[in-house]
């Protein structure tokens, strides 16, 4: 177990520092790993060259092959190798390179860790984390692009949280580790290079969205990449004194509907900006949950989304094409409070 | 034989016998309905499970199958407790929630019955690698069927127990069918201890009928696991005496194989053999039976005492805190 | 290419007859089979002794082992072989004994059935039918008792329908055999001994809902084994004077949003009944999507789903008891009707 | 050597020759930011990719991987129409939607590129398994990587080809690494042929520098599976120059190993022969080189004139009427 808590956080605990969202895994891996032997990191070429996408450097050096583990191309495998680890005391930390080959580990995330502890009737905790890359704007093509956020958040036993900024991915990584529930931890591959603030040794609070920037006239909520592109929309808006309160949404399971709640009765108007195709996602279900809880809509709300029926492009131009932009999204804001 | 060989052979005889008296009840209390949904019987198969679990030492772990009644009841699970769980209790193992398929007392080393073909090989592997990286001379074994080692997970779970020499052991309990299907009608070869081969690490094929060479076989691979030399697959050749599931009734087995099995059931031949080296009386076969037998009646009436579970109760099973 | 059409039924076409659900399914498989001698049928023990649920009895004598094709235990790697068929001019269905194996072969479905014509510019087709039962009420535990029909509604590429009863099981199967493109049929498990009316050789109409009964008070919404459980709730709403319109789903994808919004537009109020978690299903997206189109709610919508938080249970008091009831709908309806 | 054998190494040769220009301009493109994403070049390995396709017939499919460009060059796919794929361009092969992971030709038995390590290997044995079915005379080639050997899929297909005789082969382009993994630190054996065993079909390790004997070896395994014989695993003992992808350094391989395996060109090991064989001047293979250089200079810039597709244009590539 680690010893981190919200209380008594940890390491360098409170320090803060400007860092980029690469870095900011990199430290929450480094701090998680520092706190608690138990805590180790797998998956394919974690330990060669910092990881495909750079977020592993400098662990191996410090926490060996045995810690910083390779492993052999076979996600269901060493999910369910994760799995057992965490039956008898370890706390694993899998690196997916891409979320889309999460459904290559289909079994493991659906059958096995989120049912594991329910099956034994509460005999074990399963601390699992699994980090997924997720998202396009990379011209990975249609295998490659996918953010897959919305694609487990259904699964009761499971946990499911998505990083949109170098804060939040140090102290979402920290709680998803810290946790005794086997967490899907989503990063963006678009945002490795981007930079902010991180406090060191403090986690976020389990199921917390987070309110970036407060406003009275529209609710924008967005997760991942869509984040960044709402509050540079929110500026805009603001420029033409439309108040945009942007809501990261953060954890998809639990899901913070209390937060997204507050914030509409507020302002009775939302805008959904989602990275995925709209069916069966978080983004419907908050608009369904709000309106089944009787929430007064001063305006319909409204979503940007990928297209209904199209897979993500190789296409350059159309990959851009298909992503929800900031002009999108102050066009949006600006139909749904009719100004 | 020492004595203490001796009453551990005995307690094997007991332990197959109370299995197989178990599983007959199961069947017995699922036609009367009071076990509901499914069952996955192992009467034939006793030997594999009592054989391979007495190779166990304290801290050692084992992963099983829907069809895991005679492994978990070979690590001292107590049948009321067992039969609460088939039928959906809250003195079950879980509570009652799991069922038949899934029979499991992490206080025993049972860390898990999977209802997903192949999915408990990876978490053997993962159990065993822990234990390698927390220096415990611990082992894991894991039990899966033939038709099994078909599926994805078998590849990759042998695979990375090779490339990190995790202390673990892969046994086939390959009892002919993979549900109803023969084995060759899925499989292109006969002895899948030969499945090992392509990890580099031993596959030895194993007389299941006989828990001597069960035993023997998996005490040299638990303890080659444990010296840090690595995995073994084990196949232990044996068969089931019931369909696969619920009432099978099994007409896919040529007539004969069946009987020919039963010629070699796996308690008879122990029993031959103890009473033979004078261990066991002529009669205290069919004692040590009736005993058995009352012993599980009454498990199975108190077990049918216990209350459902309310959901409430069921609740903190999803999320530890 | 199956030579049925809407238009010009092939067999015994137009011939009613009363079937089982399980026989439904069974003369569907054999009237496609016998009608385009490129259609198979795959999966664990279909061929023998009828298949685990009795669905394929006669197949295999009528059409040998080679159409009718035993497989070893491998979801992903045979779905994976229906593909390749596929590709070269058969027209394999794949039968999925529990719907909760899906998952086992994620990456097939996720990332290589609905793309392969999409990463391939359309280049080819993929007719292939996944048959996969899902459903509680069995008392088959935690990993044999999910619906599963919704986990992948949210793809491009993809058609996913579900079947209520045997006149539609028969209709619908028939039309995701003929489709060139890759489809999930769900079937219900608790649903095959039902009897009722089969039209044999007509297929459904793609992404057709049905409206099963017809009222002015409240809609309800419901797939497979709820259908049943939502007309038996009209009856007794009837009984009470409230005329409830009862609407079968069918298809997720695509999803027939205008059928229920017409019901909803005159009703005003709507009642969805899933056998599922609500949050990322079709019930949320079917909300979300008409609170989006700014649809006039005369009540809040309302949902009868599986518990947020809870996998289903073995425990046969608590499987009834996590599934919506008849009870529960009328009670439900009540409410929303506000007698 | 025949007239027909010589012209036919001759265009071996002109057809390796075109794959590492090729690959070679999609770095310099990719450099230029004219193709985007990312790359998975295979120079070094054209003899594998020609040498087995050219056991190809009439009828006969393969799938290949996100490093597929040499068999889709092998297979004949037009330069332009490749580049114009990876510019994301409408002429391109997947009318630019596709990218650098996805060369595609049904045409010519390009069946697939997937971006999925071993997700081609069962559609493959789907193919083959439909050309049985169908009493078509072809078979289904299907190349994949070492690392690919380690992924379920892999199993799984063998042991379905196995089972149903397909006619099938598997061929494993092991490069002897798997993105930064030297294939020792993710594989318990060096010959990956010896995975075949378990099937019970048989598994052959190849020069895959030596196009002679990758043809060899494939001509027979391909005309093995024709006569109804079943699969066969090639294991192509090659290596890739570049690194895994993009502009990877590869810093991971050790000093002197990428001199090493160049000394063992397949481009030169041919041109040697031809011209020991007298049927290449000593200076055809500059003349063929810089005519070739010229071809594929050209097809990069009229791949770069056709214009990017709308969505409107893709749509009907998601759903088939
Ligand atoms: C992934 C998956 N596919 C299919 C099933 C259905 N199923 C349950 S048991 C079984 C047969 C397994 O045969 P074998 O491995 O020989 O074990 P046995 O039942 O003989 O003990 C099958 C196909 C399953 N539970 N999981
Ligand atoms: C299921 C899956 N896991 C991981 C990846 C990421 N990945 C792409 S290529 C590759 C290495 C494959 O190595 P090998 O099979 O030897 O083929 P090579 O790249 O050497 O040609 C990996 C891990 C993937 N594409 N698919
Ligand atoms: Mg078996
Ligand atoms: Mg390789």
């Amino acid at each position: 177990m680690s010893t981190l808590t919200d209380a008594a956080p940890a390491g360098a605990s409170g320090a803060v520092t400007d860092l980029t969202y690469r870095e900011a895994i990199n430290a929450a891996l480094d701090d998680a790993m520092a706190a608690d032997s138990s805590v180790l990191l797998m998956g394919e070429d974690v330990a060669a060259d910092g990881g495909v996408f750079k977020t592993n450097i400098g662990l191996v050096e410090k926490y060996g092959l045995a810690r910083v583990r390779n492993t052999p191309i076979c996600e269901n495998g060493f999910i369910g190798v994760a799995l057992g680890m965490s039956l008898v005391g370890m706390r694993p930390i899998v690196e997916i390179m891409f979320a889309d080959f999460l459904p290559t580990a289909g079994d493991a995330i659906v059958n096995q860790l989120p049912k594991y502890r329910y099956m034994s009737g509460g005999q074990t905790a399963v601390p699992v984390t699994i980090r997924a890359v997720g998202g396009a704007t990379g011209r990975f093509g249609t295998q490659h692009s996918a953010t897959g956020e919305s694609w487990f958040m259904h699964l009761p036993g499971l946990r499911v949280v998505t990083a949109s900024s170098p804060g939040s991915a140090y102290a979402l990584l920290r709680a998803a580790i810290n946790d005794q529930n086997p967490t899907l931890f989503y990063e963006h591959k678009g945002l490795y290079a981007r930079k902010g603030p991180v406090v060191r040794g403090v986690a976020a609070h389990i199921g917390a969205a987070a309110v970036l920037r407060a406003g009275s006239d529209v609710t924008i909520v967005a997760t991942l990449l869509m984040v960044e592109r709402a509050l540079a929309a929110a500026e805009k808006l603001a420029a033409d004194g439309i108040a945009a309160e942007v809501i990261d949404l953060r954890w998809l399971r639990p899901l913070d509907l209390p937060a997204v709640r507050a914030s509409v009765e507020k302002t009775g108007r939302l805008v959904i900006v989602e990275e995925q195709v709209h069916a069966a996602g978080w983004g419907a279900t908050i608009i369904s949950e709000l309106t089944i809880g009787g929430i007064r809509w001063a305006s319909p709300p409204r979503r940007l989304s990928l297209p209904d029926d199209l897979p993500i492009p190789y296409t350059p131009t159309l990959e851009d094409e298909v992503l929800p932009s900031v002009e999108a999204i102050v066009a949006t804001a600006r139909v749904s409070v009719g100004r | 034989m020492t004595a203490d060989t001796m009453s551990a052979r005995l307690d094997w005889y007991r332990t197959m016998v109370r299995i197989r008296i178990f599983e007959d009840k199961v069947q017995e209390l699922f036609m009367a309905g009071q076990i509901q949904g499914t069952t996955h019987l192992c009467q034939g198969q006793e030997a594999v499970s009592v054989g391979a679990i007495a190779a166990m030492r304290p801290g050692d772990v084992q992963t099983n199958t829907y069809r895991g009644h005679g492994e978990a009841l070979a690590l001292g699970m107590d049948p009321e407790v067992a039969f609460a769980e088939l039928m959906g209790r809250s003195k079950g193992g879980s509570g009652g929630v799991g069922g038949s398929m899934h029979l499991i007392d992490f206080s025993k080393g049972n860390i898990g019955a999977n209802a997903i073909v192949g999915a408990g090989l990876p978490i053997a592997v993962g159990a065993a690698v822990a234990f390698q990286m927390q220096g415990k001379p611990n082992v894991a074994l894991s039990f899966f069927g033939d038709g099994a080692t078909n599926i994805g997970t078998f590849h990759e779970a042998l695979n990375m127990a090779a490339v990190w020499a995790a202390p673990v052991v892969f046994i086939i309990t390959n009892n002919l069918y993979g549900e109803y299907s023969p084995l060759r009608t899925t499989t292109p070869i006969d002895d899948l201890a030969r499945r090992a081969d392509p990890y580099g690490f031993p596959g030895i094929v194993v007389d299941g009928q006989d828990i001597e060479a069960v035993h023997a076989a998996t005490t040299e691979a638990v303890e080659r696991a444990r010296a840090g030399k690595g995995p073994s697959l084990l196949e232990m050749k044996t068969y089931r005496y019931r369909g696969h599931s619920r009432s099978d009734p099994a007409k896919y087995r040529p007539d004969g194989e069946l009987e020919a099995w039963k010629a070699r059931d796996p308690i008879e031949i122990l029993a031959k053999a103890l009473i033979a080296a004078g261990d066991l009386g002529p009669n205290d076969p069919v004692e040590i039976r009736n005993e058995t037998q009352a012993e599980i009646d009454q498990a199975a009436e108190r077990a049918a005492t216990s209350p459902f579970p309310t959901l409430e109760e069921t609740r903190p099973y999803v999320y530890a805190d």
